[in-house]
């Protein structure tokens, strides 16, 4: 159980990470304090980002849920950011996950990544907020969503659905994308096969 | 074999020299590398596996070691200057490379010493809002999948006349021990296999100095790259 | 233009609602300060919250980008709530890759090569997968791409910047180009200054 000093430390972080607002019943259990200490601690924080002014964070209390967000003050500037996040034209890396995602949906994250040989959370991020891609619960894995172009996305692009992408009927299907099927597995794998092949005489 | 080396699998030629001459409890000098040439080429042979893709980094250092020794061996020995700088750049690259492979461990604690720092998901808990980009099309999508799809790496395979069949020291002895138990005289250029490449040529060649030392043969040689005469030594 | 201690709120919410590092450069433009001062309240605002026991935030500062992340010790209950555990183990050629990457950054495959003394497409493919390392093309040979550590490659390690991994100052040096830099050492040491005083006006 964390010490007084740290029981602020944690909620901070917890808040912080969440996005979305947190129970106290949730709080109190996952840093076992009671959920009054918890409650008392929230609005002692709350309390603190008040009257600090360099702070720029805020907590909302809410039917015994907490929110971190922040301060109304810095709203414009908060939404300028986002806005600029926007109306850059997409980045080439934006436009190859939305690629794979158009021609392989639904797909995974590890997939596009596989495919990709990079990492992708912040563009895929970037294109769920602009409603260019949707996710579902992957039904043959819960721990992971899969994507697809959303409908809206692809009549603004003129088509009726996904088969209609040129060349979609070969593209989609590719020899080369065989190797990822089963995610990103294939490439350690591959390290490994590259680190054990033997020499043949 | 005459040596007996259990080591784990190498991450490559220099890890594989770095942990030789470690296991000697030496420090990187052209000395302590002619030591371990022998065990080196011998671990290519051995039943340790080198993947294929890794092969010719493991002879292009093989080739380097093989000068190494031979000027330890025979002192009289000139060496163009390119020979002498790809000595000692060995060298100077396998005290580099040590530094990394031992900063690498230091790195493996650290990662798991559970210190994560987590960042929030980007934008989370905002709005989603239609904002398609402007001037994109199908078209451009279709260019940029083909382009991913010619992006994708095949393995690598290797045609299999690049592979080689490292030849050991011990083996090239043996080899010229048969040869000279048959008949009394042979010569260099009969011990060189038809089509041999420079490291089997440079195998040879120390073979026969080993030889020499070993006092099981004599060599003759006429003139400046003339043919090496071998006899074998009667006892 | 912000006061100073709202210049400190707002770059907190920038930061918060962010989620990725943002370049001194954007959050400049942004907020209208200048980026010498953007970087000196960003220096400031780490020390806060490093000295503030009752934080759970910290800054990491890299490549001239700032990332807003929760502190080490509160790893445990962020994995807690996140489900999310971050294990990171790499081969040994894995390891051995990254931290050349790490101390010679940005570094071409060519130049990891001639130090391993064997070829890597495979391990560079997987430490992009992990998001360890990012790769840009590089500027001085078209053909070729070079590669950097990445933030989340600090936040594995739990690291506020890159000079903080051990024997920083050594192992960044090639002792090789040793005799190059110091001919160019001369302009960086004016430019050096010529920031300083920047900073100063």
């Amino acid at each position: 159980m964390p010490t007084h000093q740290s029981l602020f430390s944690v909620l901070e972080s917890l808040l912080f990470i969440s996005g979305e607002s947190l129970s106290f019943v949730r709080l109190s259990k996952i840093i076992g304090h009671s959920e009054e200490e918890i409650e008392l601690a929230l609005n002692e924080l709350s309390e603190k980002y008040l009257q600090d002014e360099t702070s720029g964070l805020k907590i909302v209390l809410h039917n015994r849920q907490a929110l971190l967000t922040t301060k109304a003050e810095n709203m414009e500037k908060v939404e300028f950011l986002t806005k600029s996040s926007m109306q850059e034209s997409l980045s080439k890396a934006g436009l190859e996950v939305l690629s794979i995602i158009a021609y392989r949906a639904p797909i995974s994250k590890s997939a596009i990544e596989a495919i990709r040989g990079v990492n992708c959370n912040f563009t895929l991020r970037n294109l769920l907020l602009r409603d260019l891609i949707e996710r579902q619960e992957n039904p043959t894995d819960a721990r992971e969503y899969v994507y697809s172009p959303t409908f809206r996305f692809l009549q603004s692009l003129g088509l009726e659905n996904i088969q209609s992408l040129p060349d979609y009927a070969v593209l989609s299907v590719d020899e080369r994308l065989k190797m990822f099927d089963e995610s990103s597995k294939t490439v350690s794998e591959n390290e490994e096969r590259e680190n054990k092949k033997e020499i043949k005489e | 074999m005459a040596y007996q080396i259990h080591l784990e699998q190498f991450d490559g030629p220099l890890d594989l020299l770095l942990s030789l001459i470690e296991k000697e409890k030496m420090d990187i000098t052209s000395i302590s590398l002619a030591k371990v040439t022998d065990q080196y080429i011998g671990y290519l042979n051995s039943e340790e596996v080198v993947s294929l893709s890794h092969l010719s980094s493991f002879l292009s250092i093989a080739s380097r070691l093989l000068l190494i020794k031979s000027r330890a061996l025979l002192p009289v020995l000139e060496f163009s200057d390119e020979e002498e700088e790809s000595m000692d750049d060995l060298e100077m690259r396998l005290k580099e490379y040590k530094k990394f492979r031992e900063v690498a461990m230091k790195l493996n604690l650290l990662f798991g010493a559970k210190k994560m720092l987590y960042s929030r998901e980007s934008f989370s808990g905002l709005q989603v809002v239609f904002y398609p980009p402007k001037d994109i099309t199908a078209e451009d999508l279709h260019q940029h999948f083909s382009h991913i799809l010619g992006e994708i790496p095949l393995l690598e395979t290797l045609p299999e006349k690049e592979l080689q069949t490292v030849i050991t020291l011990e083996e090239k002895i043996l080899e010229l021990q048969r040869t000279l138990s048959d008949r009394v005289e042979s010569s260099f250029s009969q011990m060189i296999r038809e089509g041999a490449d420079r490291t089997d040529i440079i195998v040879s060649f120390l073979a026969i100095l080993e030889m020499v030392k070993q006092r099981f043969i004599f060599v003759k040689q006429e003139k400046f790259f003339s043919d090496i005469h071998i006899n074998r030594l009667i006892s």
